[in-house]
C-alpha cells in the first residue's frame, strides 16, 4: 500500500494525538483532576488508526473502550472528547455518556456498555444503509474477549446472509481484562471463525503496522462497498496498557511487555517515515509538540465549560 | 362509520397501512413471511422480502438489528414470538434500546417498535405462555402498549410505529379471534390515556389484555347484585395515565388490579403503590392484587387454569374489597 | 458398522415406535381428546434413533421439541410420555412439564421452551461430569433453525476451551418453522462452523439411514467419552410432517415431500432388514402390533390417571 | 466474639469456608482468578484453576453452564461481573433456572447462586451502574439475596450456597470496603428476615443495600429533631419478610421505601402495594417511596447524584409521611 507523505503524516499525527490524549488522560487522573477510568490502547494505536483511516465520515462505526483510538481515527476531535469525559453541557452526549462517547455526525454511533451489545446493533445499521441504498459502510470494532460473546454468533449469520456492507474488525490484543485470551478462548485465531458463515477473513499478523493494517482494512471495506458483503479482520497486537486505570496488574510477564515495547506502532512508523524522509525528526517533534498543545487546549475548554444542572436528568430520554 | 374486525385483522390492516406510507417501516422477526399467528399474514405478498425480512432465530439479534436500523432512518418493527423469549432480548430491550438516545445526548432516535404474544391458556407450557410486559416497566425509556380490543390494538400500534422511541406492544394470544368495532377512517390512540371499559361507583378495577375481558364478565355478575364496578384499562403502562385511575378511585374508594401475570413485582404493584401514595385519601379500603401465583406456569390443564386469573378470584378480590 | 440381528430389531422397534407413538398424537389431537400440539419428526426418525444408541443410560441429552424420537431413544417409556402429555400425577414430572419432557433416571434433564437455552446448560452437565470424573457423555441435540441461537457461541467455546466430553448433534431437516433454513441461514452446512473453535465435526449426508448415524455419533460420544472433548455432527434429513398440528403449511414443495417419503428410514430400514435375512415380514408386521398396542395402553394408562389437583400448583417449585 | 472485616472480606471469606467445606462448590465467571473487586481474590491459589474457572465474555452461557452443573450435584456459584448484564442472562435466570426444577416435577434441584455487583456513584455510565434485583421479583423462583453489611454478606452468602435452590445474590460496589462486626464462629442468616437496623416508632424506611446506611444517616439526622425512624432492611427480596414490615409500619402508621434504582416497578412498588393491602389499616398516611428518576444512569456527577436517591430526599419524603 503506498501512501503519499501527506497520509503519512495525517496518520502518525493520529497515533501521535491518541498516545497524548491518553497519557493525559492518565495524568489528570493521577492528579485527581478527572475521575472517568482509563482503558488505553498504548501499542494498538496502528490498529485503531489503520482501520478507520479507510472509512469515510458517513460510514458507521461502534467502537470499543479501548481509549479513544478508533474515536480519533473516525474524526472526534479532542475537545468534543474532553468535555464528554469531564461531564459537562459542552460534549456532544452533555455529559450523559461518558466515557460511552458519541459522535454520531462523523458515523461514530456510540459505545455500548455490554461488551458484544452492538454486534446486532451493526447489522441493523448496515441492513439499513443496504435498504436505503446509501453505499454507507459499517465497521464493529471489537476485541478478543468480546469476540466471545453471544450475539456474535446471530450477526455474523446475518450479516452473511443478507450480504451487508459490513467490516468485523477484531483487535487481539491478547488479553481479556485481567487473563490472557487463551484462558477463556479455544483457538488462536479468531478470524477463521467467519469461514463458518460463508464470510471470507484475514489475519494481520503485525498490527502494529499501520500499513498492513490500512491494507487489510482497506480491501474488507472496499468489498463491502461494492455490496459484496462482510469481512472478518483480525489484528494481532498487543495491550502495553494495564486493563484499567487501577488494575491489580501482574497478570502479564514483565518481559512480554518489554519485548512488545520494542514493537511501538508509533516508533516503527516514525523510524519509517524518517527513513523514506518523508519528514525529519525535528518535524516530528514539531508535530509532537502541535499535538500537545491541541491536547491541552482541549482539557482546558472542557474544564472550563458548564456541568449540567440538576434537572437536565430528565433531557434527552425521548425524541 | 364504524366496521367490525378482529384483533388479529386490526394488526395486520394497521401494519399494512403504515407500510403504505412509509416506505422506511419494514417488519423483522422469526417467520414474519407466513406469521402463524397471522399478524404478518399476506404482507410479504405485498411489500417484497426486503420489506417484510425473516430472521433467524436470535431474539438478542433480532431486537439488536432493529435498534441499528432505527438509529439511521429506518422504522423497524420488529417480531419476538412469544413474550417469554423478550428475556432473551432483555439487555437489547431494556439497556440498549431504552437507553441509547439518552447515552448519546440526543443525537439519534430510535423509532423501533418489538411487537410480541403473550398469554397462557393453550398448555404451551413454562416458556410459551408468559406475560412479560411487567418486566420492562421497571428499566427507562421505554413505551409499553397493552391493547385489549381490535379497537385499542390499530390505534395503539399506529401510535407506536409513528413514535420515534422504543415502543414494545404486548398482543395477547386468546385475543386474536375476539372481534370488535373501529372507525372506518384511520385514527391513532394516544400513548398514557386509559380507557374506563365500564363505568361503575362502588369499586375501581384496572386491568389489562385479557384480563380486561375477565374484569368486564366479573363486573356484569356484580352489577346483578348491584355492585357497580369501573373497569380501567390502562392501554399503556409507561406512560401510565394517572390521572384517569386516580379519578377513578376517588370516585369509588376502592382498588383492584388484575392481571395475567403473577402479581408480584407485576404491573399491580406500581398500580397499587402510585395509588397508595397519590390517592391514599380516596381509599376506604384495602387495594387487592389479583395476579397469578408466584410459581412457572405449568402445562397440565387444572393446574394452568388455577394459574390465570378469572372472573370468579376477580368477584372475591371485589368482595373483599367491600369489606 | 456392524449390527448384530438382535441390535437391528431393537433399533427397528424403537423407530417404530416413535412412529406410532406422533401418528397416535395426531389421532388424539384430531379427536380433540388431546389438546397439546404436536410437532412432529416424521421422517427424522433415524436421526432421533441412531444418536441416542450410542449412549448410555448415565449420560445426559438435552433433547427437541420434535416429536418423542430421543426421548425413546434415551429410554423414556411411552406411558410416562402420554402420563405427561395428558397432565396426569403419574406423569414424571406431574403435569407441570407437558411437552416440556424430562426423565432425569435416563439421563432426559428436561426441554427447555427457548430454543438454544440449553447449549450452555449442556455445557454445565458436561463440565460436572468431567469435575465429577464420571465418564458421563452429555449430548445436546437441536435443528438447523436452533443452531443460529446466539448462545450456541460461547457454548462451543467453553466446550472446546475446557475439551468437555460433549456431542453437539444437529439435525438439519431443511426447515426452521414456516421457512426453509437457506431463508434464515446463510450457509449450506451447519456443522464446519465448528472448526472455528478448534472442533471436529463430520457431516452424515444421508441421516435417513439409521447405520449412518449410528457410526458417527458413536465415534463423537467414544471420543468424548475417551477425554478428548467435544465434536459436532450434523445430520441431514427432512421433516415430512408440517411444523406443528395446525401449520398452515404450503411452503414445503409437494414434490420435495414425495420425493423424501421415498426415502423414509423406516421402510429403508425394514428393507434392509428383510433383505438381510435378520427378520421376515411377518416378524415385523407382529412387532408392529406389538408396538401398536404399547401405545394403546400406554394411552390408556395416561387417560385413566388422576388429574393434578389445583394446589398442586404450589408444588416443586423450590427443593 | 466478634471480630471487624470488610464487606468484600465478608465475601470473600465465605466463599473459601465453603469451599474448603464441600468440594463440590466452585466458582465460574469472568476474571474470578484476579478477581477485580477481590470477593475472589485468592480462591485459585488454593483451590486451583478447576474450581475456580475463568469463562468468556459470555453472561448467558456463564449462567447457563451453572444451571446444568447444579443439575447433576455440583454447587455453581457463578459471577456476573456487574448486575446490569443479568440482563444478558435474563432467559436464563428467569426462565431457565427459575423454573427447571418445576417444570421437571421436582426431579431436578438447582444449588446455585449468582453473585453480581450493583451500584452506581463510580461514574461508569449508563451500563455499568445500574441496581437490577427489582427485575427479578417478578419471575418465580428465584431467591433474592441483598446484603448491606459484612454481617449479612457473610450470613447470607452461606445460606446461599447451601441453598439448593437458585439464589441471587447482589453485592454493592460501595459497601465493599465499609467495615462491620462479625461473630468469630460461624453462622448463617436463613432467608426471609428482615433486619431492624434502627428501632423508631414515627415512620417505618425499608431500604436495602446502600440505601440502608443512607436510610440510618436520615434518621440520625432527625432524631435531632425527636423524629424516631424505624429502619427496616428486609435482606432477601424473595422470600420477603412481610411480617417484619407490617409490624413495623403497625407501630409507626407511616412508611417509605428507599431504594438505589428507579422507584417505577421498583422493590418498594411489591413492599408499598403489600402495605397497601396487608398493612392499610395500619396506615396512617399515604406510602412514600424513594428511588431514581424514570431514566438512564447519566455520566456526569451532578447528574448522577441526582439519579442516586441521598439522606435529603429520604429526609424530604419522611417529612412528607409525616404530613
Ligand atoms: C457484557 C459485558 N461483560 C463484561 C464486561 C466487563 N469488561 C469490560 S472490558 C472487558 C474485557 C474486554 O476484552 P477484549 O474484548 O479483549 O477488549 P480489550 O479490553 O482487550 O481491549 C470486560 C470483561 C462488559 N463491559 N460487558
Ligand atoms: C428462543 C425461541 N424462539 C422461537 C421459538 C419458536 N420455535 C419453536 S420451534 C422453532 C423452529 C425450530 O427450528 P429447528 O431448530 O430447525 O428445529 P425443527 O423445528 O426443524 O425440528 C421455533 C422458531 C422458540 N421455541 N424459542
Ligand atoms: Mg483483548
Ligand atoms: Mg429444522
Amino acid at each position: 500500500m503506498a501512501f503519499s507523505a501527506e497520509e503519512m503524516l495525517a496518520l502518525y499525527r493520529k497515533m501521535l494525538l491518541v498516545r497524548r490524549m491518553e497519557e493525559k488522560h492518565g495524568e489528570l487522573l493521577a492528579s485527581g483532576d478527572i475521575w472517568m477510568m482509563g482503558h488505553f490502547g498504548t501499542g494498538q494505536e496502528a490498529v485503531a488508526i489503520g482501520i478507520t483511516a479507510p472509512l469515510k465520515k458517513e460510514d458507521y462505526l461502534f467502537p470499543t473502550h479501548r481509549g479513544v483510538g478508533e474515536f480519533i481515527g473516525k474524526g472526534m476531535v479532542p475537545k468534543d472528547i474532553w468535555a464528554e469525559y469531564y461531564g459537562r453541557t459542552t460534549g456532544l452526549a452533555k455529559g450523559k455518556g461518558g466515557l460511552h462517547l458519541s459522535d454520531v455526525r462523523v458515523g461514530l454511533m456510540g459505545l455500548v456498555g455490554s461488551l458484544g451489545a452492538d454486534f446486532a446493533v451493526a447489522v441493523g445499521t448496515a441492513l439499513s444503509s443496504k435498504m436505503r441504498g446509501t453505499g454507507q459502510v459499517t465497521m464493529i470494532y471489537f476485541g478478543d474477549g468480546t469476540s466471545n460473546q453471544a450475539d456474535f454468533h446471530p450477526s455474523m449469520n446475518l450479516a452473511a446472509l443478507w450480504q451487508l456492507p459490513i467490516v468485523f474488525a477484531c483487535a487481539n490484543n491478547q488479553y481479556s481484562e485481567l487473563a490472557h485470551y487463551r484462558e477463556t478462548t479455544s483457538t488462536e485465531h479468531i478470524a477463521p471463525r467467519a469461514a463458518g458463515y460463508g464470510v471470507p477473513w484475514k489475519i494481520v499478523e503485525d498490527g502494529n503496522d499501520i500499513q498492513a493494517v490500512y491494507a487489510a482494512t482497506a480491501e474488507a471495506v472496499d468489498r463491502a462497498r461494492r455490496g459484496e458483503g462482510p469481512t472478518l479482520v483480525e489484528y494481532k497486537t498487543y495491550r502495553i496498557a494495564a486493563h484499567f486505570t487501577g488494575d491489580p496488574g501482574g497478570y502479564q510477564p514483565k518481559e512480554e511487555i518489554e519485548e512488545w515495547k520494542k514493537k511501538d506502532p508509533i516508533d516503527r512508523f516514525r523510524a519509517r517515515i524518517i527513513e523514506q524522509k518523508v519528514a525529519t525528526a525535528d518535524d516530528l517533534e514539531n508535530m509532537n509538540r502541535e499535538v500537545i498543545a491541541e491536547v491541552e487546549d482541549a482539557v482546558k475548554y472542557a474544564q472550563e465549560s458548564p456541568w449540567p444542572a440538576p434537572e437536565d436528568i430528565y433531557q434527552d430520554l425521548y425524541a | 362509520m364504524t366496521r367490525t374486525i378482529t384483533y388479529q385483522q386490526a394488526i395486520n390492516e394497521t401494519l399494512r397501512q403504515e407500510m403504505e406510507k412509509d416506505k422506511m417501516v419494514f417488519i423483522l422477526g422469526e417467520d414474519v413471511r407466513v406469521s402463524p399467528f397471522g399478524q404478518t399474514a399476506g404482507l410479504v405478498e405485498q411489500f417484497g422480502k426486503e420489506r417484510v425480512r425473516n430472521t433467524c432465530i436470535a431474539e438478542s439479534a433480532i431486537v439488536g438489528t432493529a435498534i441499528g436500523a432505527a438509529m439511521t432512518g429506518m422504522r423497524p418493527v420488529a417480531e419476538i414470538m412469544f413474550a417469554d423469549f423478550m428475556y432473551l432480548a432483555m439487555d437489547a430491550i431494556a439497556s440498549q434500546a431504552a437507553s441509547w438516545r439518552y447515552m448519546t445526548g440526543g443525537q439519534v432516535k430510535l423509532p423501533l417498535v418489538i411487537r410480541t404474544v403473550s398469554g397462557a391458556g393453550w398448555a404451551m407450557g413454562y416458556n410459551h405462555s408468559q406475560s412479560t410486559e411487567a418486566s420492562f416497566m421497571h428499566p427507562p425509556g421505554l413505551k409499553i402498549a397493552v391493547p385489549s380490543t381490535p379497537h385499542d390494538a390499530a390505534g395503539l400500534l399506529r401510535t407506536a410505529i409513528r413514535d420515534d422511541n422504543p415502543v414494545l406492544f404486548f398482543e395477547h394470544k386468546f385475543l386474536f379471534p375476539t372481534s370488535g368495532e373501529v372507525p372506518d377512517e384511520e385514527y391513532a390512540i394516544p400513548f398514557g390515556q386509559a380507557d374506563v371499559k365500564r363505568q361503575g361507583k362502588h369499586v375501581t378495577v384496572v386491568a389489562t389484555l385479557l384480563m380486561v375481558h375477565k374484569a368486564l364478565a366479573a363486573a356484569d355478575e356484580l352489577s346483578q347484585e348491584g355492585i357497580e364496578v369501573e373497569v380501567v384499562d390502562p392501554r399503556t403502562l409507561t406512560p401510565l395515565d394517572k390521572e384517569t385511575i386516580l379519578a377513578s378511585v376517588k370516585k369509588t374508594g376502592r382498588l383492584v388490579t388484575v392481571e395475567e401475570s403473577r402479581a408480584r413485582n407485576g404491573v399491580g404493584a406500581e398500580i397499587a403503590a402510585m395509588v397508595a401514595s397519590e390517592g391514599f385519601d380516596f381509599l376506604d379500603a384495602p387495594i387487592q392484587r389479583v395476579g397469578a401465583p408466584d410459581v412457572p406456569i405449568p402445562y397440565s390443564p387444572p393446574l394452568e387454569s388455577t394459574f390465570i386469573p378469572n372472573e370468579d378470584r376477580i368477584i372475591e378480590a371485589v368482595r373483599r374489597v367491600l369489606g
